[in-house]
């Protein structure tokens, strides 16, 4: 049934628990469109071949419409068009929240391709893997212009903006692949600027997920997709983000200016810091690293001497990529306005041209 | 094409009467007037957007505004009004001569407002509190604060040339009032010229405010 | 041709030019005002609301009296008010927008509290994480 | 122009066309009729040009890689296509150039309250279309006719003439509104009541609300974009915490309104012409003469739902969307009202009914899949796919070019006292919506099956369906040059008409076709309303 009202209306196969409420309210809503539009048409036809003119000075009566009739005008319309928003609200307000089981992927769009990274996993350009039926909640955002993540077989669209997140969730019920398309025109090669969605049943993600971690990045059939790229290992910053974030330093330490139980990290590097002691110095490389680990002999003016040390608990790898991360937070917007740090084209040209 | 009716002199051809005809001028006025306010719209809405997104820094960044400059600037602009609105009371009673020296103070006060604003965007641009990417103000670093000044050399910018037009406008009704070609009879040129005025008056008691004070 | 709305008011008012003198004296005596409470009065975010309260009781004596709003016709101060109202409704519904926008999506500085306490922790706490890549890009 | 009227002997007397002679009588008039006229010629040439960039994108979309152009020249096609239709095409068509000829006849002025400011605005706009040319021949924007931000701040193709030339025909647009407002509150004949006014006059008095209140925000948005792009103010730059979402806002606060200001017009004509061709009063005069206002007003309302899926909180989304479908009530009640005054009229099918019979149809499915996108959950699909771009086709080149085809052809005589051959102007009628419907049901199709819209090249599976709709899209430019010849060869050889060629009760008919200069010999006397059908006697003179 289903099935044959896809074909009727060309939408593509319903790969989502959102499909199939989507496509009825659209059935619903296109049938009374093509039933009036060909009903008026017909009956503003039908009224010319039925009081066809006489005489080139043929009299009418005047006309003087009913109240009922002007009543009904509005009110036809008026409860359809309600009701049509009352359905689609509700299955907005559900296609909008996602539930709290749900497993989030974070989406990035730059011009003109798509990269995914798993909280836990790895990173991949164009091709996204899902489990099916269970839901994935993605967290869209770009690095340049803005995008929208689309996939037509799922009925889910969000745009990616720099600088703010947009969520979307679905959850797949079909393991298969599906093709993403950028809805929102981003430049230049906008119409390439695709990729795909590999739906996996549950078990073969886990063991894909599982052997990714381990380095693996063969498949489940040891067959790589064609386009599919991963990224087995990421940037220092990122590495330095993750290790920051398994370590626990986000307990106690922000990257956005504000002050919590530990100094914020943004704008660390290079900054001059009072210390409890009475001395100053420059945080430099050497310094946070030592902060890591023996905190208590250099303490920040103003804060508690309450950071653990972490000397033994994190690997060289680790420190250096924490490290590397807290140097990024440097060149944060408020920095690059200042002008002192030139960082380059914020935006990536466009090609051609 | 407008042929002057008998001792109608001020009439054109299409309107009834001189009644209507000031009607539709006046009519026409308030709705360019509004036009204008509209055109603010924009950086009002901008202004509002990121002053909730960014209080603190637009705090800071309006405390760095030297709030003196505003406020004189404030009084020379109300001043102006005044002497706009005595002009076009004199223009009702006949008194063109007077018109005249009231069109002149008010260019004047619209020239003193030209050089404090000018003085104000020196100052800016030495210390670097610019828009975007000129941003330089080591003082506030706040992430919005070169957002504050964007809408800051915007909206005064704008604000400025509609104060050029203003002027412009005056000299045309003070020309128009020295040549006698206004009458108690009919004076409209001068009011809507006044009203101009006004409402370059009227933008800025909002931009006093919201830029200066907060 | 005539016309067919001869019925409005709109003959100009004989008013002595007191009348304007006394309008610019409030007109100072509210900068005053305005600036006096910015400075050495200090509600918080009420000092906007006063600052804004001030300014538009300085507008409507421009507009009405200076402008002569007051003496003209209905149409002209309904044209007035729609332009503002529509300054208004622009504004008001932008900020909304962004006011109850998944919080995520706004940048650092705005609804923190929102951050905090309503979003559900991501599966492995990189709450943080991720927002220092919004402000990093 | 001038010398066929004078060249014949049925219509020696003096109209406004002969009066006064040579081009810079032309140039220089401060006359509404003449200075339509303008208008009607520069936004028809904007037509075509806009068609033969139409042409070029459906020429390109024949196969699924590239056809005829390259990646670069397509995004500037499509820009160009849009701008040129929009801007320069159909906010300023029905408005500008039949509302100045019309209004002031409708209402029995002489003219509009301001002349010289009409052709100040005949003239901003001309500065404005050119500047947007001489960017085009330049390279041309290559952001679409949206100019989202931050594409328009770092696109490297010339955008800023562009801007600028919208930012200029904006005041146009304001001016000309302006103008109508005034010259319908102030220059009514004498006992012409509001409610005795032509709907056409409604349909325009509500135009020129929109125009006055929304567009000079588009300027004030130009303006920005511009600054954007030439020294990067960070307004809307997010690596300075600006928000490109609201330039979003900003951009439909003004072009949500702005496409009721291309059909508010259009269904202003209907009006006129339906009660012509039916000689019926129209049914529910009062109801079609306030939804116009209504279509003004809650037409503000609703701009967000071109943001649904830009991160709007489902709050904000669900208001736009109940607000967009509030707008779509006012146009049902339009259109339910158009075929009441069909019922019991005395029907005669002319082109003009061939393009009424056009304008429901299109405007009924149009205006119907426009609240189909306001749903949200199926806006969510559809947001950017074919499917809208086929929405917005079938109401702009469906309903308002079948408006502005009735319109030339139904008060062509009153223009140039002479007559179309109505057998050719049938056969186009057909051709072009035969045409249209090819060209663009296709599209809803693409759009459902989740074609991207602005997308140079496409997989394989949506190719069937393009070729279809580039196959329509010859049919509708063959109708274009049909219409284009035979309206051409009308100016000049087409049958003479009288005064009134329609028997029409219109208030524009009761002086003669073409109008004396001043519009009326005899101060006109109107009579109660201008569709007294039922009355015997007419008082429509014909040519005095
Ligand atoms: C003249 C132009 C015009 C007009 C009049 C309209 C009219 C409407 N439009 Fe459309 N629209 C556009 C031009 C227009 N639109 C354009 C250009 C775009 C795309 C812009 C871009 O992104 O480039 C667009 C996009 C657009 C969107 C965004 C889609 C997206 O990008 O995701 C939406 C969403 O709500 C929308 C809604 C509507 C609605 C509700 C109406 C309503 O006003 C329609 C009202 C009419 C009717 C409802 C028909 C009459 C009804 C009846 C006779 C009743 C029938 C009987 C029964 C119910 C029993 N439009
Ligand atoms: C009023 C508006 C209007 C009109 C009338 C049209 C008319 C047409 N439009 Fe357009 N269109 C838009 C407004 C309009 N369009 C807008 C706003 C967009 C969005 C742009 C964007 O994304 O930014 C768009 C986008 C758009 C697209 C999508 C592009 C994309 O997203 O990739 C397509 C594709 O088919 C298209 C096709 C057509 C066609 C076939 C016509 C036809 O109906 C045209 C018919 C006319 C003719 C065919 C002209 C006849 C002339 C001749 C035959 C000339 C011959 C000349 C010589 C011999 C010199 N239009
Ligand atoms: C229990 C809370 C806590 C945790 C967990 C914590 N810190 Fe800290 N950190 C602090 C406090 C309090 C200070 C300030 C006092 C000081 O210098 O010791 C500080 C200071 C620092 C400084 C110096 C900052 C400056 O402004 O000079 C660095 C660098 C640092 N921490 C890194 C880390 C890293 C890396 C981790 C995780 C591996 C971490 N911290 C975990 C509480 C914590
Ligand atoms: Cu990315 Cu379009
Ligand atoms: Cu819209």
């Amino acid at each position: 049934m289903m099935e044959l009202l896809r074909k009727l209306l060309f939408l593509p196969e319903g790969a989502s628990t959102f499909a199939d409420r989507v496509d009825l309210l659209h059935l619903f809503i296109i049938s009374v469109t093509m039933i009036s539009a060909v009903g008026i048409t017909a009956v503003a036809l039908f009224f010319f071949v039925r009081y066809r003119r006489k005489s080139e000075d043929q009299l009418t009566e005047e006309s003087h419409p009913p109240l009922a009739v002007e009543a009904l005008f509005v009110l036809v319309p008026l409860v359809l068009f309600l009701l049509w928003f009352a359905i689609s609200f509700r299955d907005y307000v559900w296609m909008k929240s996602p539930p709290k089981n749900a497993m989030d992927v974070y989406v990035m769009g730059k011009q003109w391709m798509w990269k995914f990274s798993y909280p836990d996993g790895p990173n991949s350009i164009s091709t996204l893997r899902v489990p099916a039926h269970r839901p994935v909640r993605l967290l869209i955002t770009s690095r340049d212009v803005i995008h929208s993540f689309y996939v037509p077989e799922f009925r889910v669209k969000s745009d990616a903006l720099p600088g703010r997140y947009t969520e979307i969730w679905f959850e797949a019920t079909k393991p298969g692949r599906y093709q993403i398309f950028c809805a929102e025109y981003c430049g230049l090669d906008h119409s390439l600027m695709r990729g795909q969605v590999i739906v996996m049943e549950p078990a073969d993600y886990d063991q894909w997920l599982a052997d990714q971690k381990r380095g693996n990045a063969k498949l489940q059939d040891g067959t790589p997709v064609a386009g599919e790229t991963v990224l087995p290992k990421s940037s220092m910053k990122e590495q330095g983000e993750h290790a920051a974030t398994e370590l626990g330093c986000f307990k106690c330490h922000t990257v956005n200016g504000e002050r919590h139980i530990g100094p914020s990290w943004q704008g660390l590097y290079g900054r001059r810091e009072e210390l409890s002691s009475g001395h100053a110095l420059v945080a430099d490389e050497a310094y946070l690293t030592r902060s890591m680990m023996d905190p208590t002999s250099e303490v920040v003016a103003g804060y508690q001497p309450v950071m653990p040390s972490f000397q033994g608990r994190m690997n060289a790898a680790q420190a250096a990529a924490i490290v590397e991360y807290i140097k990024t937070l440097t060149s944060d917007r408020v920095v690059s306005e200042s002008g002192s740090e030139p960082k380059g084209p914020l935006y990536e040209p466009v090609r051609g041209q | 094409m407008h042929t002057q009716r008998e001792g109608q002199p001020y009439l054109a051809d299409h309107f009834g009467s001189l009644e209507s005809q000031i009607d539709a001028s006046r009519l026409g006025m308030w709705m360019f007037l509004g036009t204008e306010v509209l055109l603010f719209g924009p950086l009002f809405t901008a202004y509002a957007l990121y002053r909730f997104l960014y209080p603190a820094a637009f705090q800071a960044a309006s405390h760095h505004l030297d709030i003196a400059y505003g406020t004189i600037n404030t009084l020379i602009l109300i001043t102006s009004s005044l002497t706009v609105a005595m002009a076009v009371h004199f223009a009702k009673v006949g008194k063109n001569k007077r018109v005249v020296a009231m069109i002149v103070l008010s260019l004047l006060a619209g020239f003193a407002f030209l050089g404090i604003k000018s003085v104000e965007y020196a100052h800016k641009f030495h210390e670097g509190a610019l828009p975007g990417k000129y941003y330089a103000l080591e003082a506030v670093k706040e992430p919005g604060a070169s957002l504050f000044f964007a809408i800051y050399f915007l909206a005064t910018g704008v604000h400025a040339l509609h104060v050029i037009i203003g002027m412009s406008v005056l000299v045309w009704i003070g020309w128009r009032a020295a040549r006698n070609t206004i009458s108690p009879e009919y004076y409209v040129p001068v009011e809507l010229g006044g009203m101009y005025w006004h409402l370059v008056d009227l933008i800025w008691i909002f931009l006093y405010p919201l830029l200066y004070l907060i | 041709m005539a016309i067919a709305t001869q019925n409005a008011d709109s003959a100009p008012h004989e008013h002595s030019a007191a009348r304007y003198y006394l309008i610019y004296f409030v007109l100072l005596v509210l900068t005053a005002t305005t600036y006096w409470t910015a400075r050495h009065v200090h509600f918080g975010s009420w000092n906007l609301a006063i600052a804004l309260a001030i300014a538009v009781t300085k507008a409507t004596l421009v507009v009405l009296f200076f402008m002569h709003l007051i003496d003209h016709k209905g149409t002209a101060a309904m044209v007035f008010a729609a332009s503002v109202f529509f300054v208004l409704l622009l504004s008001g519904l932008v900020v909304t927008d962004n006011a109850t926008r998944f919080p995520l999506s706004n940048p650092p500085e705005a609804t923190p509290e929102l951050k905090r306490n309503q979003l559900p922790p991501p599966p492995t706490g990189a709450d943080d994480t991720w927002r220092s890549g919004s402000s990093g890009i | 122009m001038n010398q066929f009227v004078a060249s014949n002997h049925e219509i020696l007397e003096v109209n406004y066309l002969n009066e006064e002679r040579g081009i810079m009588s032309w140039l220089l008039t401060k006359d509404h009729k003449r200075i339509g006229l303008m208008f009607l010629g520069a936004t028809i040439f904007f037509f075509f040009l806009g068609g033969v960039y139409a042409l070029l994108l459906r020429l390109e979309l024949l196969t699924p890689g590239p056809t005829i152009m390259d990646a670069l020249s397509y995004n500037r096609a499509f820009t160009l296509h849009g701008v040129i239709m929009v801007f320069l095409f159909m906010i300023v068509a029905i408005p500008s150039a039949f509302g100045n000829f019309l209004i002031p006849i409708m209402i029995g002025a002489k003219d509009v309250a301001f002349p010289r400011l009409n052709l100040l605005s005949f003239y901003i706009y001309v500065v404005g279309a050119l500047l947007a040319l001489w960017g085009m021949i330049q390279g041309g924007a290559d952001t679409g006719w949206t100019f989202y931000a931050p594409y328009s701040s770092i696109t490297p193709t010339k955008v800023i003439p562009i801007l600028l030339g919208i930012f200029i025909v904006g005041f146009s647009s304001i001016a000309t509104g302006l103008n109508f407002i005034v010259s319908i509150h102030t220059l009514r004949a004498p006992g012409l009541k509001w409610m005795n006014l032509p709907l056409f006059v409604w349909a325009i008095y509500s135009t020129s609300i929109i125009q006055v209140l929304a567009t000079p925000v588009l300027g004030l948005l130009m303006v920005l974009v511009m600054v954007e792009h030439a020294f990067g103010f960070g307004i809307f730059d997010p690596a300075r915490g600006g928000d490109p979402v609201m330039f979003q806002h900003l951009f439909w606060f003004y072009s949500h309104p702005a496409v009721y200001i291309m059909i508010l017009p259009a269904m202003g004509v209907i009006s006129e012409t339906i009660a012509a061709t039916a000689r019926r009063k129209v049914f529910g005069y009062k109801m079609i003469a306030w939804s116009s206002l209504g279509i003004a007003l809650v037409g503000f309302f609703a701009w967000g739902h071109h943001l649904f899926v830009s991160g709007q909180s489902t709050l904000t989304a669900g208001i736009y969307s109940v607000l967009s479908m509030l707008v779509g009530v006012f146009t049902a009640i339009k259109v339910f009202n158009w075929v009441g005054t069909l019922y019991r009229g005395a029907v005669k099918f002319t082109t003009p009914f061939a393009y009424i019979c056009g304008f429901l149809f299109f405007l009924v499915f149009g205006g119907m899949t426009g609240v189909a996108v306001a749903a949200i959950s199926l806006d969510v699909h559809w947001h950017d796919t074919y499917f809208v771009v086929a929405h917005f086709h079938f109401i702009m080149v469906g309903a308002v070019l079948m408006g502005f085809l009735a319109a030339l052809h139904y008060w062509f005589p009153k223009m140039f006292g002479r007559k179309y051959p109505e057998g050719w102007g049938l056969v186009s009628a057909v051709l072009i919506i035969l045409g249209f419907n090819a060209t663009f049901i296709p599209q809803f199709l693409l759009g459902n099956m989740g074609m991207p819209r602005r997308y140079f090249q496409y997989p394989e599976q949506f190719q069937a369906l393009h070729v279809a709709s580039t196959a329509g899209a010859s049919l509708i430019a063959f109708g274009f040059i049909i219409i284009a010849i035979y309206l051409i060869i009308s100016l000049k050889y087409g049958k003479l008409v009288d005064g009134n060629p329609w028997n029409a009760r219109g208030f524009e008919w009761m002086t003669s076709s073409p109008p004396p200069k001043h519009n009326f010999h005899h101060d006109p006397e109107f009579p109660e309303t201008p569709y007294d059908y039922h009355l015997p006697e007419a008082k429509h003179a014909h040519a005095a």
